[in-house]
């Protein structure tokens, strides 16, 4: 008899009084063999049947003291993230194309403007029924995610679909030209995914001005979701200003002490960056004009066509890059990263974590790597550099030594995100899939991290890390589900932090673009690996283990259901994506292939960049560019 | 026949240029005012030598009799604060600024001056009927080609004349002016040295509302202390 | 007769004068009257070349030559007037309220 | 029965591995509602039905290697089974997608693991069931341990690197939950996560690995990378050159010359694949198997429950480092420097942890240590390319070491009556004389004493002996030696000198290995009891009777607080005075000495399998010939491969290792039985800064704590001051001060005087009529096609012109014209420079030079 047992002994308190063991013996052993066997039965004749059965396995896991208002909508969710996977599974490779589904004329556009006009219409609900206002919001964002499930049906090769072209000002050659493919569909479906889990957790600590909340949330959503669906370059600046406002109205308003210092550096920095790209983008447009011979235009395909000599490109290069890179944020322009989510509300510090920060990605990637190849090979390998040393290494040894937990996880996202622009700058498939992959899972990882502070958070208002201890004794569940996401976090396999980062990684060390520096700049990745485990199991270690040592942490309740129900889709995304990538990379494949095959056929595959040092003029259209819009000019390729 | 005319011209451009200098050098204001009427008179005299008759009449009228007056009237009515003392204050700027506009006149002048010479031929005179210029010329331009600004010019002095009055006007002026604005109204508190007001306004000559009670009350404001008694009581000397 | 070169010589330099004053003196009332001098000026100038180009002009119904050049003079004449007046009042409210008549005294709009 | 499942589709491997990661999931949810009767039904049940899965499998695999054999077939026969596919990569140039599955195989190196896994893992489930009983994470416990099992067949079953990486990782996390399982104590939780950051750094050398064959050998699973293994000597057409560039790093010619030439040498330092991929790998493995440069965390592993340290930290995963190696053994083998590196690591690692081992008074810390000696005698097997050798003594090496670990176990749980403290209860100094008490735990550790110390016939004998002969004896070579690519580079022979050496430092350690054993287990089991004075047991029970009733009236007035702190606080801690006579340390209940009866049984016979001496039946080496066959031709014997030679030295050599035995042997003997354990204290006294060095482990801890961890500590110090005050400082907060500067500076200007503004007007108004004065002399050029090119001049408002083509100061016009362009003809990379001269209304003239220049003929054309 173990003397340690002896001493707990007496310690355990029988949480769970009312459970006594149940007899548990062979029968109930053969009865679960049963069960399980007739399940799989099942599923091999009804297609529709593994769904059924993952609900009904994750709703008996879910522990029975819980009560069915916690366990029906996760049991819910668990189907839905099961028939998610059996209805994407990859076709076996020879499987003939299935025939194309109809696609539905306007549904890019509803999507985006459900949030932004429901955000207008909430503005006439009465202020103070707090209950129709979330009502309507929440329902608002779960139609916006259904909506988003057919993209799923169109299977993504290497085009564009639901592609939507409308003039909007055709004397500037403005058009809303909106679609979707392999890369910005993922990105699409994070956001309807994880905006609405942070909205239903926040109203639990946001009580004061509801109706302005909501609105600002609506309207970030369809931001952002703009943004990852433009492909008129004006249009995408303006969804890309428009993110801007409701972030900057999140943080100042309901954020932390000084939220308005870091609230205003947060606006400042974004604002820098891209009012040089809006700069960028009109002597583009300006130079397609004078090109093509009068009409200008904005749109990706028709600047992709346009051939720039090296002295302009390398400007507009640096320009519209800057502006994605403090975004990202990369390393000399990062620090407003950690002072916006110190100060933001746990929801805020959510969706910038888990999206905001997917515009810089998303955009170097379509953007400066579609529109300037050559510049993006020339600088690419020191921009590796700085994404591998200042990014991954310099990120996670921040991280080691913060105080504050916030400031820890915003560092922690600053080395996560080295890691996509490691795999953008790698330009080999398997680096630029790990990129956007990782993409997803660093905003399913470190939402579900921010989601997790904000619940201890509302019980201590504190955020200084020697405040916890021992935490595992009083919140099990809680020190469970942390311990899920520190395991995501640090990139465990089985968990999708392995995924993204050992496709990065590999793809780093295949690729030619890195200047002979693939080997060193993929072992930094690598070493990232180890700091990663090193501040992240500091933090578990100083929260959870040892023993409780404040005495407000002695009565702490565990987690409550809102939190419960907001918390479990991400834990179940994290292993879904673990272990079934493949449902995420075959859509992606096609989409990465193009991007790669772009790039390439601009600088002739060889890594050294070659730019055309001619006055500038039009190349013919791409192969997979969605074909002109009727109300577009056609302009044949040719000299100018 | 020329040559009086040529005399004629330089006498009057000569008288032009002194009564200018004279208003801008003389130190007293009157002498200033006296400077400016030689120099409308002058002016006068070239327009008769332009066979511009009408506007001479006009100028005599117009310019000598009413705007130099009323200058003068103003002088008088401000007294000898018209003409404070002048000091060294702003002169940097004052010279900077009058150094370089002569200069850049002066300039171009001589510019045009010298463009003129080098086309060596100089605009010959056409000689002109004589009702040119006359009353009945003008009459008839200016109810025929110059009517929409002769109507517009009679509003505008209409405007003006109502303008005036209003800022002219004095107390009522002060209600709408704000609480700053009224202490600097009041002038300096008290304790301000018994400075004489030789000026006309030695007294609160407010009389085109006489119905006012003693100011201040309406107002609101607080009872100015220094201005009623010391002012009505005291014979200030100039 | 005398050329025209030499009116316009002579408007600059009164012009010139008028500028000058109205720049250096630091009493409203002379900047005013220096106003009035620069204004002499210019219709004395328009006053000369309508004297030199008094021909029918297309457009003008009066049929005995043009008088623009005289017209616009008498219409500054008038603007002037009325320009004067509204000045001396301003002069007058600026005394009642600073006491003083020079102009870089009322500098309230500091920075 | 054979054919029920496909060999290609052998879903049983579904159950094996399906039923612990079931158990563990089980217990993981409703351990606690379920009961600990449930729960150990459960976790037993889930080991059970998956050892019987393997012993099934086992046969099946057997079966079909004969029927392989018969048909004269490449033996190498696997039982696979594909999940589904997980993810795909890119290799290098022209490997396209490389589709990595979750594909489990059995073949016969993995067949044997996963007995051993199975089967010692049930026994030590068996043992734990009683160990833990009374602890109130029992359920907890379960969960973490079949999650172990799980992870370890993972790691075991997998078909390619990712995969063996999900369970390298998945026991890692398991090892650090284990570790720190009672997490009140902080000691367990750094221990924990000491145990998890050691792995994580191997694991970075094993994700370096991965990305290096993927690329060279364009494939991750074990026949795929076998098959493109020659790749990682020999670059082929499209590949990249088969070398990795150590120095300089990246591209040479970032570096500048001159005083820093060395950071730019002409002939740059590389190494061939193989060995990049080798030294990665053995990162991995010292990571995993606690090996020189990262063994700390395995003693401080300790700090987790017994069982734990018997299944996890003595029987399976630390020898996933050495069944790594065997499994890359075809990589391994291309690279004789790596190869003589692990074998030098492991027997480096033996000696050093048997120098430690030999002071240690904690019975766990005795055993961690006397874990890691064997594991580099393991490394040292393997490094010399005795891979069967190594092999089997992981294989002989997991029964007698669970064996010891369970004994302790067992002791510890009879001290644990009366003595509550963890380190007391572990001292070997407040033991002895059990044998009298604990008569089967006796004569189980006894048994395995004898199989590890190498007592002649055991177990331990045979498979140290193989590897101390073939250390001495074999010389590995390159076999792509002298072919194609290598002819330029040349490969690395072992310089002969080193089989000696290292079969001396592996002597040496057998010695040291007998002298603890021997040491632990008299100290343990021989001389008086040390622990408390033991009365009689009658005398006792009438005390007992007396005192229970006080015990029971003073249990009434102080009312039990169920509260959760009061409990923590006010427990009683009674520290029984050992003084008084206690009941006598009694036997462990069945669950734990049965298996204890098995694994000791185990430990002495098991050398029966592969005797080594040229016996007539070597069942390992014949059932393991097939998968080590592609590398035998590599492993040749020293003296130029003679092979008579080497049959004529293993007698000796024999002596050598029964020599080292008998030798520890009675030196422990004479120094503890006979003497009573005075000398010990002799030479305690006589050196005592030696003494506490080695006790102190030789300071490792603290080196690693003084150079690396500081090393890195004061670098995360240092860039989270330089994030916050310098960068944040620059970028944010001084371009915020030169904004507010500048706006101090310009408000000054301000200043109300009218005259100041009327100055500045008078200026600006200067300066617009002086731009409108004088006249702007501008062109531009415009190729208007076959080389003619039009020089138009600027317009302006009454502007004349002027050209001198040739700008030889005489233009070709002297008075200004009205004609604003000229018209110029130039050759290709001609060039000729014209002036201009304009005219305006004041007379002012402006003149221009302007350079036109007809680029040379466009060589290259897009």
């Amino acid at each position: 008899m173990a003397s340690q047992a002896h001493s707990h002994e007496s310690g355990e308190v029988a949480a769970t009084k009312h459970d006594e063991p149940l007899m548990f013996g062979a029968p109930q052993l053969v009865a679960i063999a049963l069960i399980g066997a007739a399940a799989l039965v099942g599923a091999t004749f009804i297609s529709g049947a593994v769904p059924v059965v993952a609900a009904v396995v994750v709703a008996a896991l879910v522990p029975k003291r819980q009560g069915w208002n916690v366990r029906a909508p996760i049991a819910a969710m668990a189907g839905l993230l099961a028939a998610f996977v059996v209805r994407n599974w990859p076709a076996a490779a020879g499987a003939a194309e299935a025939v194309q589904p109809a696609e539905t004329g306007h549904l890019l556009s509803w999507i985006i403007w459900t949030p932004i006009v429901g955000a207008i219409g909430i503005l006439f609900l009465p202020r103070q029924s707090h209950g129709a206002l979330r009502g309507t919001t929440l329902g608002l964002m779960v139609f916006t995610l259904v909506l988003s499930l057919p993209l799923l049906r169109a299977t993504m090769g290497r085009t564009f679909h639901f592609n939507e072209d409308v003039a909007w000002l055709p004397r500037f050659g403005i058009h809303y030209h909106v679609a979707v493919d392999g890369i910005s569909l993922w990105l699409v479906l994070l956001t309807a995914f994880v905006t609405p889990l942070a909205t239903y957790a926040s109203f639990g600590p946001i009580q004061k001005r509801i109706k302005d909340w909501c609105f600002a949330l609506l309207l970030l959503e369809g931001g952002m979701l703009g943004t990852f669906l433009a492909l008129d370059l004006f249009v995408f600046y303006v969804f890309w200003e428009l993110v801007l406002i409701p972030m900057y109205v999140i943080i100042g308003v309901w954020g932390g002490t000084n939220r308005i210092r870091s609230t205003i550096k947060f606006f400042l920095y974004t604002m820098f960056g891209s009012v040089l790209m809006l700069g960028a983008i009109l002597y583009l447009g300006y130079t397609y004009a004078r090109a093509s011979g009068g009409a200008p235009s904005f749109d990706y395909f028709e600047l992709q066509r346009l051939m720039i000599p090296r002295s302009a490109q390398l400007w507009l290069w640096a320009a519209f890059t800057l502006a994605f890179v403090i975004k990202v944020p990369m390393f000399p322009v990062h620090t407003w990263l950690p002072d916006a989510h110190t100060e933001a509300p746990t929801a805020g510090s959510v969706i910038l974590a888990a999206i905001l920060l997917k515009l810089g990605t998303y955009g170097y990637l379509r953007y400066s790597m579609g529109l300037f190849p050559e510049a993006c090979t020339e600088w690419g390998a020191n921009l590796a550099g700085v994404a591998v040393l200042g990014g991954i290494i310099y990120g996670a040894l921040c991280a080691w030594k913060q105080e504050d937990v916030k400031r820890l996880i915003a560092y922690s996202s600053v080395a996560h995100l080295g890691y996509v622009m490691l795999g953008l700058f790698a330009v080999t498939p398997a680096a630029i899939e790990g990129g956007v992959l990782q993409m997803v899972n660093h905003g399913i990882s470190t939402g579900m991290l921010f989601l997790l502070f904000g619940v201890i958070y509302d019980r201590r208002h504190t955020r200084h890390i020697d405040e916890f201890g021992g935490l595992a004794k009083p919140m099990p569940m809680y020190a469970t589900l942390f311990v899920v996401a520190t395991v995501a976090s640090v990139g465990l396999p089985t968990t999708n932090g392995f995924i993204g980062e050992f496709m990065v990684i590999t793809g780093t060390f295949a690729s030619n673009k890195l200047g002979h520096f693939n080997g060193v700049q993929a072992a930094g990745a690598a070493i990232g690996v180890i700091l990663g485990a090193i501040y992240m199991l500091m933090v578990v270690q100083k929260m959870f283990f040892g023993p409780v040592t404040k005495k407000e942490n002695r009565r702490l309740p565990d987690l409550n259901p809102r939190e419960l129900v907001s918390l479990a889709p991400f834990a179940m995304a994290i292993f879904v994506i673990g272990l079934f990538p493949n449902v995420l990379l075959s859509q992606m494949h096609g989409a990465v292939e193009r991007v790669v095959d772009d790039f390439d056929a601009r600088i002739e595959g060889n890594p050294g960049p070659r730019y055309y040092d001619g006055p500038i003029k039009l190349a013919p259209r791409r192969p997979e560019a969605p074909e002109l819009g009727a109300s577009r000019p056609v302009v044949a390729a040719g000299e100018k | 026949m020329s040559a009086v005319g040529t005399v004629y011209f330089y006498v009057c451009a000569a008288l032009a240029l002194a009564g200018a200098l004279a208003v801008v050098a003389a130190r007293n204001p009157i002498r200033s005012a006296m400077g400016l009427l030689l120099l409308i008179l002058s002016v006068a005299g070239l327009f008769l030598a332009l066979h511009a008759q009408f506007l001479a009449a006009i100028q005599l009228i117009v310019y000598a009799g009413a705007i130099v007056v009323l200058f003068l009237f103003v002088i008088m009515l401000l007294g000898p604060s018209a003409s404070p003392p002048s000091d060294r204050r702003g002169v940097v700027a004052r010279t900077i600024g009058g150094g370089i506009f002569a200069l850049a006149g002066l300039s171009a002048m001589a510019a045009v001056v010298r463009a003129a010479a080098a086309a060596h031929r100089t605009m010959p005179m056409p000689d002109v009927d004589a009702s040119f210029g006359g009353i009945d010329a003008f009459g008839s331009v200016l109810f025929s080609d110059a009517l929409a600004p002769f109507e517009l010019s009679s509003a505008l002095l209409m405007v003006a004349v109502v303008g005036a009055i209003a800022v002219a006007r004095g107390r009522q002026g002060i209600k709408a002016l704000s609480r700053s604005e009224q202490e600097i109204a009041h002038g300096p508190p008290a304790s301000e040295p018994a400075q004489e007001h030789s000026g006309v306004f030695r007294h609160d000559i407010d009389s085109a509302s006489p119905a006012l009670p003693e100011r201040g009350q309406r107002l609101g404001v607080h009872e100015a202390p220094h201005d009623a008694p010391a002012q009505g009581a005291k014979e200030s000397s100039v | 007769m005398i050329p025209v070169e030499h009116y316009v010589t002579l408007s600059s330099l009164l012009f010139i004068i008028g500028g000058v004053g109205f720049l250096v003196r630091r009493n409203v009332l002379v900047t005013l009257m220096s106003i009035e001098v620069m204004l002499n000026a210019v219709n004395l100038a328009l006053v000369a070349f309508n004297r030199a180009r008094p021909w029918h002009a297309i457009g003008q119904t009066y049929a005995g030559g043009s008088h623009t050049g005289q017209v616009f003079a008498f219409f500054i004449i008038a603007a002037e007037a009325a320009e004067v007046a509204v000045g001396l009042a301003i002069v007058l409210a600026l005394y009642r309220l600073r006491r003083t008549v020079r102009s870089d005294e009322a500098d309230l709009l500091k920075n | 029965m054979l054919s029920l499942f496909p060999p290609n589709d052998y879903a049983l491997i579904a159950v094996i591995l399906g039923m612990p990661l079931l158990g563990a999931i089980v217990n993981g949810i409703w351990g606690k509602r379920l009961g600990n009767a449930a729960v150990r039904f459960m976790a037993l049940a889930a080991v059970g039905v998956s050892f019987a899965a393997s012993v099934v499998a086992f046969v099946a695999l057997a079966a079909h290697v004969r029927q392989a054999e018969d048909a004269s077939m490449d033996a190498h026969v696997k039982l696979s089974w594909t999940a589904w596919e997980w993810m795909h990569t890119a290799g290098g140039q022209g490997t396209g997608t490389v589709p990595i599955e979750i594909k489990f195989s059995i073949d016969q190196l993995s067949g044997v693991m996963m007995l051993v896994v199975t089967g010692v893992g049930f026994l030590i489930h068996l043992y734990a069931t009683s160990y833990m009983e009374k602890d109130k994470g029992f359920a907890r416990f379960f969960a973490y341990l079949n999650l172990f099992i799980f992870a370890m067949l993972v790691l075991i079953l997998g078909d390619n690197l990712p995969l063996l990486f999900v369970g390298w990782e998945g026991v890692g996390l398991c090892s650090y939950l284990l570790i720190g399982f009672w997490y009140e104590n902080m000691a367990n939780a750094a221990a924990g996560k000491k145990a998890f950051i050691a792995n994580r750094v191997g694991d970075f050398g094993l994700l370096c690995a991965m990305f290096l064959l993927v690329n060279y050998t364009g494939a991750l699973d074990w026949s795929g990378m076998a098959n493109g293994a020659h790749n990682l000597l020999h670059p082929n057409m499209t590949g990249p050159l088969s070398r990795v560039q150590l120095w300089p790093l990246g591209s040479g010619n970032v570096y500048p010359p001159g005083p820093l030439h060395f950071l730019n040498p002409k002939t740059p330092l590389t190494i061939s694949a193989a060995t990049a991929v080798s030294l990665a790998l053995l990162l991995a493995c010292t990571g995993k198997s606690a090996q020189i440069p990262l063994y700390v965390w395995l003693p401080d592993a300790m700090a987790g429950p017994t069982p734990v340290s018997a299944l996890i930290h003595a029987a399976t995963m630390v020898t996933a480092g050495v069944y790594l190696v065997c499994r890359m053994s075809f990589v391994f083998v291309l690279s004789p420097f790596a190869m003589m590196l692990v074998a030098i690591v492991g027997a480096a690692t033996a000696l050093l942890a048997a120098t430690i081992a030999v002071v240690q008074n904690d019975i766990k810390k005795v055993l961690a240590y006397s874990t890691v000696s064997q594991l580099g005698f393991m490394f040292l097997g393997v490094g010399v390319g005795a891979f069967t050798a190594g092999f089997f003594h992981v294989f002989t090496h997991a029964f007698f070491k669970a064996c010891l670990f369970l004994g302790a176990g067992s002791v510890i749980h009879a001290m644990h009556a009366r003595v509550h403290a963890d380190d007391e209860a572990q001292d070997i100094r407040n033991m002895g004389g059990l044998r009298k008490w604990l008569r089967l735990t006796h004569w189980t550790f006894a048994a395995a004493t004898a199989a590890i110390i190498g007592l002649p016939l055991t177990s331990g004998f045979f498979s140290k002996d193989e590897i101390l002969y073939r250390a001495f004896v074999d010389n590995p070579v390159n076999p792509e030696d002298g072919k194609g690519f290598l002819r330029k580079f040349g490969t690395f022979h072992i310089p002969p000198v080193v089989g000696p050496i290292l079969y001396g430092v592996a002597v040496a350690a057998a010695v040291l290995t007998a002298f603890y054993m021997c040491r632990l287990y008299f100290l343990t089991f021989w001389g008086e009891f040390r622990g408390w004075t033991v009365g009689r047991p009658s005398l006792l029970a009438k005390q007992e009777l007396a005192g229970t009733k006080h015990e029971r009236d003073h249990a009434l007035d102080a009312p039990h607080d169920t509260e959760l702190e009061d409990a923590d606080e006010t427990h009683e801690h009674h520290e029984e005075d050992l003084s008084q006579p206690g009941y006598p340390p009694h036997e462990s209940p069945w669950q734990m000495t049965v298996p204890l009866i098995v694994l000791a049984a185990f430990a002495v016979l098991a050398g029966w399998l592969n005797p080594g001496f040229h016996l007539p039946w070597q069942a390992m080496d014949h059932w393991l010939h097939p998968v080590f066959a592609p590398v035998s031709s590599a492993i040749q014997v020293r003296h130029a491969n003679d092979h008579e030679w080497a049959e004529r030295m293993e007698w000796p050599l024999a002596l050598g290792g029964i020599g080292a035995f008998a030798v520890g042997t009675a030196v422990a003997w004479w120094m503890y039985i006979a003497k009573r354990g005075e000398p010990a204290k002799a030479i305690a006294q006589a050196q005592p800064a030696l003494y506490q060095l080695v006790l102190d482990k030789w300071r490792v801890d603290e080196l690693y704590d003084a150079t690396a961890i500081a090393a890195v500590d004061s670098l995360a110090e240092t860039s989270a001051a330089f994030d916050k005050s310098i960068v944040d400082g620059i970028i944010a907060r001084l371009t915020s001060l030169v904004v507010a500067a500048s706006g101090t500076i310009l408000r000054a200007f301000q200043n109300g005087v009218v005259h100041v503004y009327a100055a500045t007007m008078v200026v600006g108004l200067a300066a617009t009529g002086w731009f409108f004065a004088v006249p702007h002399a501008n062109a531009t050029v415009v190729d208007a096609g076959n080389d003619d090119y039009v020089v138009t001049a600027a317009p302006g408002v009454g502007y004349a012109y002027r050209w001198d083509a040739n700008s030889d100061g005489k233009p070709e016009k002297a008075d200004f014209g009205a004609d604003s362009t000229l018209k110029l003809h130039l050759e290709p990379g001609k060039s000729q420079t014209v002036r201009l001269e304009v005219k305006n209304a004041f007379g002012f003239v402006g003149k221009k030079s302007i350079f036109v220049a007809h680029p040379p003929a466009q060589t290259s054309s897009l």
